[in-house]
């Protein structure tokens, strides 16, 4: 289905999670803490109820709390488990890890984009100076007995090798991180067409590193663009046709994260999202009243506070909404 | 960072965030390419780069290169620092920015932490028991990747006695590892931590022993009240009393870095 | 002096030429076969008699050649040395390796492009799938002893790994190949501005990867851009200032190689270059009547045909000269 | 490739060029990615694009995703690559697109050589001593890495004894290496070249002993001539007639295609 360059891969998205997203599934999500989450595609996989998902993350913040905090996922292999200002540490991420629900690998942000990297280059690791000497590369979260009776998990967390080439390049010794070949990845982007050719504004974080990795590829888009727009500027695009398997048209498809260009953050959904996932009750509630019970993408928009939304959309100039509010009481520590 | 929680009282004119980032500021060098993470270490960097090092690149981890920062970011993925960048990539090339021989050497990483032991090594993963922590905090994020591959790092923290050990519960992010040699017997590239940055004073790393010791108290703050604060002890010897914030640069970071407040409270 | 954001870099060629190139040097430039070679610096370094340099290329094509006919090179460490249909070997290239003039170390496409990378990415090496099995591997154009006595050599031409993590991704074995890191690379682009950073229209080759591996960058130009244009999309920069040393500007600077959406390759001159490469007479009369006679640059360009210039101009829709006459008597091999 | 020198006359109404570029293009198969490289094999993509494989995909080791080709490219780096394509990358991404295990599979490579022996390998660098060659040529360029990385390959070569031989010269590009097995022995993926397509007829290779063996002779081309010209034995016992052009083949290779002739000649 893949390399067919006539054909177009646009679906909706109950049907490209449900088609895609299996329970068990290893999966990835393009962004950021605070931007350019896949978030509709998230709450989507919460409301389809996936269960026992493997994740893996770098520091993708919102998106990936949010489906712990639902009860989706099984392992996460993650640098990085925080929102910035917004959750230091993210709220149900925590409370899962110490209670033990969660199993965790931890990685270092430049390892986890190694190792997505190393998935879309076809190697099965790479290398580098990050790690040495650390727990990163001592402690395993997985255990080398779990190791090795899945086969979807590499014999090894981390390996270690001495420079073959003596000291060349300055490095005696270099960590090597294995590759990520995930089911699926999903991400969200500013323009894409039917045939699953993309385009980002601002920066990519690792997101064509986890779709290129990827088995299976659904991107999610703001815009959807017409059949010769990305090729007048191909030097812009970022992503193929060649990866993509799904295409779904979702305006407000990162929000409450940023969309750059589009919309901003929504500093009051994600202080609120904060102090309510501290609550078990507040949350059960917010996840049924708020994720589950809209039918979709576009019920769980027509609920949100239309003003809100409208401050939150970006300054053509800059690519955020300038001068917004972002001050809550809840903003001290 | 709840660096004003627990603290003595700041001195009239000042908060002691407000001392934390002005201290951060001045280490940072003229020309220089500035590593930052989110909070007061993005101060730090909007502050020097206003005041003493004009000439130096304030750059994110998530590929941000040369930001303008016309609004102080809430995290490193913010839309605010992919305005009006020299460059906007992703992760992949802002660590090999770090990790490449030319250009990392030219690089200073603002770091923080839970956990600091005397060689500046740092926990941002867990206390307790890994696979069963008693508080679990977010992991490396770049941190790890920073304090291995650049030339060197400042290090923000809170100043408890439970956050400066002897024995950290998870190693993180490398410093200067046991002493002298102790990354190259790792095969880590060499440079380290240079100064440790809290709500109570400055700690650098002594040349021959790479062990933490005092440098500088805050106006008001004793030795003896940041030795109690410590869980290792610190040479107070060469402790001199930090030079206040100058009203220059109090009127730059208030008014250009964060005039609304949200990392300065 | 690289991290300043406001510092100019603008110099003139033969300066940055004098200053940053010299005797020895390991040197590499961008472009592919007749595509955005940097000529412009080329000819100044045959003009300034460059000798003895160590030049490192994929398929760099026509400013390789240009180079190694000009006497410039004593080693070259290459994947193609050819000129498309024009020159499927580069001629002066053959002469020099079957005269044993020059010294030749193989290497593929991708083994050249990830040894750039590496560079870049501060590894001494980086791994892949090609080349297991050939003499690429197994044969060495500089010997053991030779890399052994020279410490800008690496040990080994390539190495070979037991995957570390078993069969993950399907890799029992793999090739490591060694990093790059130029004394100077150059790389012509359509637009820089002063302080460095630039912006490549079309493909990119590998000029990416050799800027950052190397020391030093120099930069040449077609457009000289105001300060803040690059930074109004940042997202089409490919690099910083972070790396470069000196922008030079160069109106067809590439010529008589293509600028993708600038002008279009030269048939005639490519056709003529490699009819006077197969003739010693003729082709030592060319490097000092039409290369190092003239003072620079633009009494180079001076002496070309004004209207076959013209010609070359590119379309605005497709970036080459549409319909431009590339057929010439020599074309039938 | 200099295939019409040397070579037998072609029945009237087509050049044996042509015969060659539309046997190639018989080949791919709708739904591919054809890698491409310059001359005969480009054409070979464009006709299949145009007749047998709408959906294919053209992509150039130089980083250009389905090229439109409204003018036919004299090198893989020609600017004509370059306008109107799904994405404009760099090599890169080209060669990381077929080593991917999902993308890599997609791939059909085409490509040419100076020697090739019985089980596929090429040689596309040398002629004689490797470190004093009698005759250089321009080496692997991406050949190698193709070879390496996809499921399969196609041949072009000008059919000579000097050029079909037991032994390489010097081995640039893996094909079926010594047989069943040898690829995966050395460590490379499965895959491997399927036809070598020449200026006499088409070659395979035998599904149990992975040997090359005669499959078709052009129009008026015997057996024995193609054996005259191939430096080891050939088994001719499923050698059928390559059914010739067809006028629609003819018309669009020749108006859609070449129509400067550029590469037909």
């Amino acid at each position: 289905m893949k390399p067919q360059s006539d054909h177009s891969r646009l679906t909706t998205l109950p049907e490209a999670i449900a088609e895609l997203v299996t329970d068990g599934s290893h999966l990835s999500i393009g962004g950021f803490t605070i931007n350019r989450n896949p978030m509709a595609a998230v709450y989507e996989i919460i409301r389809q109820q996936k269960r026992e998902l493997h994740l893996y993350a770098h520091s993708n913040g919102q998106g990936i709390d949010e489906l712990v905090g639902a009860g989706c996922v099984r392992r996460l292999e993650i640098a990085y488990a925080g929102t910035g200002r917004f959750a230091p540490t993210c709220v149900r991420f925590r409370q899962a890890v110490e209670s033990g629900e969660l199993q965790v690998e931890d990685y270092s942000n430049y390892q986890m984009t190694l190792r997505f990297l190393a998935g879309a280059m076809g190697v099965p690791f790479l290398p580098t100076r990050s790690g040495l000497g650390t727990d990163i590369l001592t402690k395993w979260g997985f255990s080398r007995k779990e190791r090795q009776q899945d086969d979807r998990l590499p014999e090894h967390k981390l390996a270690t090798i001495d420079n073959p080439f003596g000291d060349w390049g300055g490095a005696g010794k270099l960590i090597l991180v294995p590759a990520i070949n995930p089911d699926v990845t999903i991400i969200h982007v500013q323009e894409a067409d039917r045939f699953g050719n993309a385009r980002i504004a601002g920066l990519t974080f690792a997101d064509i590193e986890q779709a290129k990795a990827a088995r299976n590829l659904i991107i999610t888009c703001e815009r959807l663009v017409d059949d010769d727009f990305l090729r007048r500027e191909p030097e812009r695009n970022q992503i193929s046709f060649l990866h993509t398997d799904a295409v779904v048209v979702l305006p407000w498809g990162a929000y409450p994260t940023a969309c750059y260009g589009v919309y901003d953050y929504d500093p009051d959904y994600l202080h609120r999202y904060r102090e309510t996932a501290r609550n078990e009750k507040a949350y059960q509630s917010y996840l049924q009243e708020k994720i589950i019970t809209p039918e979709d993408h576009f019920a769980f928009l027509a609920r949100q506070d239309k003003a809100r939304l409208q401050r939150l959309v970006a300054d053509p100039e800059t690519g955020y909404a300038r001068g917004l509010d972002r001050k809550t009481q809840e903003m001290t520590p | 960072m709840n660096s004003d929680r627990k603290t003595p009282e700041a001195p009239a004119g000042y908060t002691l965030k407000e001392m934390m980032a002005i201290a951060a500021a001045r280490e940072i060098r003229d020309g220089e390419i500035v590593f930052c993470g989110t909070g007061i270490s993005m101060l730090a960097a909007m502050a020097a780069k206003n005041i003493s090092a004009p000439h130096s690149t304030i750059f994110f981890e998530t590929g941000a290169i040369d930001s303008l920062l016309e609004e102080v970011p809430l995290a490193v993925a913010d839309p605010r620092v992919m305005y009006g960048t020299a460059l906007n990539g992703g992760l992949a090339e802002a660590f090999a920015t770090m990790q490449n021989q030319f250009t990392g050497k030219k690089v200073i990483g603002i770091l923080g932490a839970a956990q600091i032991d005397p060689y500046g090594n740092l926990n941002s993963t867990a206390i307790g028991d890994y696979h069963r922590p008693q508080t679990r905090f977010s992991g490396s994020g770049g941190a790890c990747d920073v304090a291995s591959f650049v030339n060197r790092t400042i290090i923000f923290m809170q100043h408890e006695k439970r956050k400066f050990v002897e024995q950290l519960d998870y190693f993180t992010s490398p410093g200067w590892i046991d002493g002298p040699g102790g990354r190259e017997r790792l095969g880590l590239p060499p440079g380290g931590p240079e100064a440790v940055i809290t709500n109570l004073g400055i700690m650098r790393f002594d040349e021959q022993s790479k062990k933490m010791y005092l440098a500088a108290c805050y106006p008001g703050i004793s030795p003896e009240e940041i030795q109690e604060q410590t869980g290792f002890k610190l040479d107070p010897t060469r402790a001199i009393v930090c030079p206040p914030p100058t009203a220059t640069e109090l009127e730059i970071l208030r008014r250009r870095c964060d005039p609304q407040r949200l990392i300065l409270g």
